[in-house]
């Protein structure tokens, strides 16, 4: 014991004296949030193992330290302080909006920037300046494909929703949404996760029977419900975003997506060339095909470094105080694979794509370009 | 319209009620015959499903034969090694350390799973190609016929054995009362290693049927062995036949609480309530229901005891 | 204390043991020691050490609760967690909806975890045998949780609450972590004082005659049903303070947070630490708290090893690890004497 | 008159016999051992130390099937069927030590001819029937095997004075059928009425050992029925 003590400490200290930063990772490793927080730490790691290999940070060494949170807020909250406690530059993570919540504070005290992965509105509505989200978040998409699904002629929808923090975000914003144009909510229909048959909810929906319906599930339950719809005939338009969209889904549902709309806020199927070589150095790397989460956690680091380089140092205030209002394009920094514009609470806004499902394909019907209302741009 | 979504709903809540019943009678059987209490049952089902993906991917076999070859292994490590390593010195110790020693096994299934395959869902492929088949109003799928069947058939083979069978009778019998089996001369311990052999192959059969539905993930576990937990409680768990019951019940209950509690209209008044949030709240009210007044469960027999 | 005399027959004879009293003089200062060191703890912990040493103590103290329920009364409560989370939310909601001061939104919230321990403890205990009440808490701990996720209007739903205010005592905040450390620590003193002087009261004898011998004290007129509801409504209300303490330490609860599963591991905390003994409830709280810690070296196999680890303490110490300490006295601490 | 059967156990240093071709009734105040004795000859205690003899023969650490084997059968107390399954396959399960299905059929017969009701009711659940008809059933199931020596704890307890008598008179045939019988009854004074020896236990220990006869009429005895406790 005493002899791993000493390597431990010698290990430490021995990346001390090298030029190195430390960014500290808390994610969703174990517990429910196990598939998001894993996408996200692989994500971080990947990015981190691109920078090193371009040479780093302003000539340091990225080092990066992943703490389960075990999706479980006190946890989050104790790990994060433990990693606060060996003074990272940077933290990067968590996902789950509990988690975040519990643990920006901490951050927050420690003076430490802090990009997140969470979609919950209330995160940035904080005056916490070292708050960052990597994803316009629900408030940001939502009303997009409501906007879409209006312009497509819809007037009343039933809502699929799964009944977690995330199924709840999206429902209340989409609620809201269809509120303000005038489409018409005729039934919203929570769902379990690993619920195993969606039947009641497609005959819920084919006796209200609605212009659309909204549905915003975890990847598996989509495809389940797709299935479902189909297997009932149903033919009325399906929408959704990026989860929906997504190429799991497509995989797992077959022909029963065909047809299915949506809006796509970020996903590894962007036809992006830059968004394609991150998905394939991931899926060389990982063996699996990663989703937003890991575009988000890989986006993160970059944005960080990007920001280090700006300041030209590892001045933590600074760097936070520069991202508010900041546009970083591409062309700045190539890892964040889409431009980026953060705003002055930390939201930020990029492209975003209108996909449907055509022949079993994603194909792109249109791109809605990012708002150019913020502060960055002025 | 309302009759045909009726029936509709029973016939896809029979579809995932049969894939319960096979978690279910198994986890009452261990039960039953050892008094093992498995709260690893659900994680036995889920890592069943990665086995045999692994042997599809490691010999390029089909799904059938991986399926057979995955039930050996289960065989092997869930039945036998799980009771002579676990159950066996744990058992004498009363049930309580066993269940806890069940939950950190499961949490090590759990994990290691995670490390070996991932934590992102994985497709399963599944028996039949599905096909969607009209009746008159009502659309069934295929896939879900042939996973009605394959239980069913599992299930009476089952039945089967433990009624035609002496072994089988013995097994009943060992189930039934312990000490007096013994007495008259019965192999009990081979009779609960049998039973551990038999969930071992419900488990995986369940693996089979389950996961092209619900997909290959490590934490699935978690769902599955309370649903078999509760369908065990709900059908009586001195019974195979009452977790057969309760199985198929609460797949059938799931359905038709979800859709009828959509749409709720409070008598005399306007109002329809939108009760769907609460639609797994109605088994979990059944069982506490059945074991506050019959708690041997619904098909359970009361125990009579002699002074 | 004075050493005790325990006889033991093997076969005919009669062997007198002595314990030494260099054992008391030992656990007794152990036991010194630890709260001495909890108590000068921050002076050497940061912020990290001290929200684990919070962890440790809530826990601790719902592990506590749950001990009287099945150490003392034999009887599996799956729904320890859930009635954190009634006590976590009652408070909660006291404080930030109604505006009730925060010590009487404690001591409600222990009074309504206390009175639903009456009303689901009532029905299931009627029955002796068998694990009704496990299931009975199994299906309470589930419908719980669904009312914590659906009531949105009321609990948030699934985003949970946040910005949940920390004590204070006449006007004395207890914000800062070292306060709030203090403030967890007396708690976990308090419990402890009320779990000691419940074994030592009447009541505890009476619960502890039942246990380790249900016919007999029954036939004395000790009502078994009694005493196991008041043991498992008196350990669901600590489950109440237990809950109290986590939302003032994380600052935030939600849902999930209070599910079947973290009532589980409260379960496995107890078993692993030693079911039926005062210290058992510490040692368990400590090694799910601190381990994931300790095992921090060997990357994502933390939990598996944990889960190992609990296999071989069911394995080799079926009464948990306070159950060495018998052991260790045994061993090392008792001579034998003629008689 | 000491034939061939010695049985010996320690309970607390208990030294016990039993004699072939008679019935033998234990009795004794409750927690006195009765039933661990039986369950200790028949293998279902491990016995820490002392001997059990079968005419002579070390049996001491055989299981019960072993048991079976050598001519023992054990109706222990209470309920001891398979309510589940039907009369005819709890019946069955008194031939499992003779490992031919075949013969166990022609003996089930044998039994079904002595007790025509079972046959009756063979296909039906053993749980439907009447009290005195599952022990019939037990005690049917325990003679199958046609054993040297019964062990029966208490057969008459939940039945009516009736059956007590009808099932005090089918042990008393099996006796004069040469079967040695070890019984532990409750109902002292009726038990010892119809037995040929008596032995009294108490608190794990040999308080009295004898002829039925003999101890019935010993002084002390009367304490005894009283719940008192006998000075030997």
């Amino acid at each position: 014991m005493k002899r791993l003590l000493i390597s431990i400490v010698l290990l430490f200290s021995l990346s001390q004296a090298q030029d190195s930063v430390l960014f500290i990772v808390p994610a969703e490793i174990s517990g429910g949030g196990a598939t998001v927080g894993n996408n996200w730490a692989d994500g971080v790691k990947l990015a981190a193992e691109h920078i090193n290999a371009a040479g780093g940070i302003l000539g340091a060494q990225v080092v990066t330290e992943v703490l389960d949170t075990q999706t479980d807020p006190p946890t989050s909250k104790a790990v994060i302080a433990k990693g606060l406690e060996k003074n990272p530059f940077a933290v990067i993570g968590p996902v789950y909006s509990g988690s975040t919540i519990v643990n920006m504070v901490e951050a927050e005290r420690a003076k430490t920037p802090q990009w997140v992965g969470s979609e919950a509105a209330s995160i940035t509505q904080q005056g916490n300046q070292f708050i960052f989200r990597t994803s316009s978040g629900q408030n940001g998409s939502i009303p997009k494909v409501t906007k879409f699904m209006k312009d497509e002629g819809i007037n009343s929808v039933v809502i699929i929703y799964v009944n977690n923090e995330f199924g709840q975000g999206g429902r209340a914003a989409a609620v809201e949404n269809f509120g303000n144009l005038g489409i018409d909510v005729k039934l919203e229909l929570s769902t379990e996760q690993q619920q195993a048959d969606f039947t009641p909810e497609v005959l819920q929906a084919i006796m209200v029977g609605a212009d659309a319906i909204f549905a915003y599930v975890n990847e598996e339950e989509s495809a389940r419900l797709l299935i479902a719809l189909q297997q009932q005939g149903v033919t009325i338009p399906v929408f959704g975003e990026a989860v929906l969209l997504s190429q799991v889904v497509l995989d797992l549902a077959g022909d029963a997506a065909n047809g299915v709309a949506g809006h796509v806020n970020l996903t590894a199927e962007a036809p992006v060339p830059a968004v394609q070589e991150f998905r394939a150095a991931f899926e060389a790397k990982y063996g699996y095909t990663p989703d937003h989460n890991a575009m988000k956690g890989y986006i993160a680091m970059f944005v960080a470094k990007e920001m280090a380089e700006r300041v030209g140092s590892f001045d933590k205030l600074a760097v936070a105080e520069q991202l508010h209002c900041s546009l970083i394009t591409t062309e700045d920094e190539p890892g964040v694979l889409m431009d980026i514009a953060y705003d002055e609470n930390g939201d930020i806004d990029r492209d975003t794509f209108l996909i449907s499902i055509q022949d079993g394909k994603q194909v792109v019907t249109g791109v809605l370009p990012r708002l150019k209302n913020t502060c960055a741009d002025q | 319209m309302q009759l045909q979504f009726f029936v509709q709903l029973l016939v896809s809540g029979i579809a995932t009620g049969a894939i319960y019943a096979l978690m279910a009678v198994g986890f009452a059987l261990l039960w039953q015959t050892s008094g093992t209490i498995n709260f690893a049952q659900g994680e036995f089902i889920m890592v069943s499903s990665f086995i045999i993906l692994w042997l599809m991917g490691l010999l390029h076999i089909g799904l059938v034969p991986a399926f057979f070859l995955a039930m050996f292994i289960s065989m092997f490590i869930f039945g036998f090694l799980f009771k002579r390593i676990l159950v066996d010195p744990l058992l004498k110790y009363g049930d309580v350390p066993l269940i806890i020693a069940t939950i950190g096994l499961g949490m090590i299934i759990r994990e290691l799973t995670r490390i070996f395959w991932g934590a992102n869902a994985l497709p399963f492929p599944s028996l039949v190609k599905n096909k969607i088949l009209i009746f008159g109003g009502l659309r069934v799928g295929t896939a879900d016929l042939v996973t009605i069947a394959v239980a069913i058939v599992i299930i009476a083979a089952l039945q089967l054995f433990l009624n035609k069978t002496f072994v089988g009778r013995s097994m009943e019998a060992t189930a039934q009362n312990q000490d007096v089996a013994r007495i008259l001369g019965i192999n009990v311990d081979r009779m609960i290693l049998y039973t551990f052999l038999i969930n071992a192959f419900l488990v995986t059969s369940a693996a089979l049927l389950v996961t092209p539905k619900l997909l290959a993930k490590f934490s699935s576990g978690e769902t599955f062995g309370l649903i078999a937990f509760m369908a065990a409680i709900i059908g009586g768990f001195n019974q195979v036949r009452g977790a057969l019951i309760g199985g198929f019940l609460i797949g059938i209950i799931d359905n038709l609480a979800k859709f009828y509690l959509a749409r709720v209209h409070l008598p005399f008044t306007d109002i329809t309530l939108n009760l769907s949030p609460y639609a797994l709240a109605i088994p979990l009210l059944l069982l506490i229901g059945v074991i506050l007044f019959k708690p041997e469960g619904i098909f359970g027999r009361k125990e009579e005891r002699s002074i | 204390m004075s050493s005790k005399l325990n006889s033991t027959i093997q076969g005919q004879q009669l062997v007198k043991t002595e314990t030494l009293k260099s054992f008391d003089y030992l656990t007794w200062g152990l036991a010194i020691a630890l709260i001495i060191g909890l108590i000068l703890a921050p002076l050497w912990l940061k912020n990290y050490g001290l929200i684990l040493l919070c962890t440790w103590a809530f826990r601790t103290v719902a592990v506590q609760g749950l001990n009287l329920t099945m150490g003392y009364a034999g009887q599996v409560s799956l729904a320890q967690a859930a009635f954190m989370g009634v006590g976590a939310y009652t408070s909660t909601l006291l404080i930030l909806k109604a505006g009730v001061n925060y010590w009487l939104a404690l001591i409600i919230a222990l009074l309504i975890s206390l009175l639903i321990g009456f009303l689901i403890g009532f029905p299931a205990l009627r029955i002796k045998e068998g694990h009704y009440l496990a299931f009975v808490t199994l299906g309470f701990a589930n419908l719980i949780w669904l009312v914590l996720r659906n009531e949105q209007w009321l609990t948030n739903g699934p985003l949970g609450i946040r910005d949940i205010p920390r004590p204070s005592i006449f006007g004395y905040s207890l914000f800062e972590p070292i306060r709030f450390y203090y403030f967890s620590l007396i708690m976990l003193a308090l419990v402890t004082l009320v779990v000691w002087f419940i074994l030592r009261s009447p009541w505890g004898r009476a619960f502890k005659a039942l246990r380790d011998n249900p016919a007999r004290s029954e036939s004395l007129g000790l009502s078994q049903t009694t005493y196991t509801l008041l043991a498992f409504a008196i350990g669901s209300a600590f489950a109440g303070v237990a809950g109290v303490m986590q939302a003032g330490l994380v600052e935030f609860i939600d849902p999930d947070s209070f599910v079947l599963w973290r009532g589980l591991l409260l379960v496995m905390m107890l078993v692993v630490g030693g079911s039926g003994s005062l210290i058992g409830p510490f040692i368990g709280a400590a090694i799910v708290t601190l381990l994931p810690e300790w095992l921090r070296f060997t990357g994502e196999y933390y939990l598996v090893i944990f889960g190992l680890g609990v296999i071989i303490v069911m394995r080799y110490f079926p009464k948990g690890l306070a159950g060495l300490l018998p052991f260790v006295k045994k061993r090392f601490f008792t001579r034998e004497v003629q008689s | 008159m000491v034939a061939g059967y010695g049985a010996t156990t320690i309970l607390n240093s208990t030294t016990i016999e039993v004699h072939e071709a008679a019935l033998t009734t234990v009795i004794g105040p409750n927690g006195a051992g009765k039933s661990t004795l039986f369950k200790a000859i028949f293998g279902m205690l491990p016995i820490r130390e002392g001997k059990i003899l079968l005419e002579g023969q070390d049996i001491t650490h055989l299981k019960p099937l072993a048991l079976l084997e050598k001519g023992m059968a054990y109706v222990p107390q209470g309920r001891n069927i398979f309510p589940q399954l039907s009369v005819e396959h709890n019946l069955e399960f008194g031939g499992i030590s003779l490992k031919n299905l075949q013969e166990t059929r022609v003996r089930m017969e044998k039994v079904y001819e002595q007790f025509p009701i079972l046959k009756a009711r063979a296909k039906k659940q053993a749980g439907t029937l009447s009290g005195g008809e599952q022990k019939m059933l037990e005690i049917g199931r325990a003679m199958l095997l046609e054993p040297k020596l019964l062990l029966i704890d208490e057969p008459s307890i939940g039945l009516s004075p009736i059956l007590v008598q009808q099932t005090f008179d089918l042990l008393l045939a099996l006796r004069d059928r040469g079967v040695s019988i070890l019984m532990i009854e409750q109902n002292a004074k009726k038990a010892l009425g119809i037995s040929d020896y008596g032995i009294v236990l108490q608190q794990g220990r040999l308080a009295m050992a004898g002829t039925a006869q003999g101890i019935l009429n010993h002084p002390e005895i009367g304490h005894l029925f009283l719940g008192g406790v006998v000075k030997v």
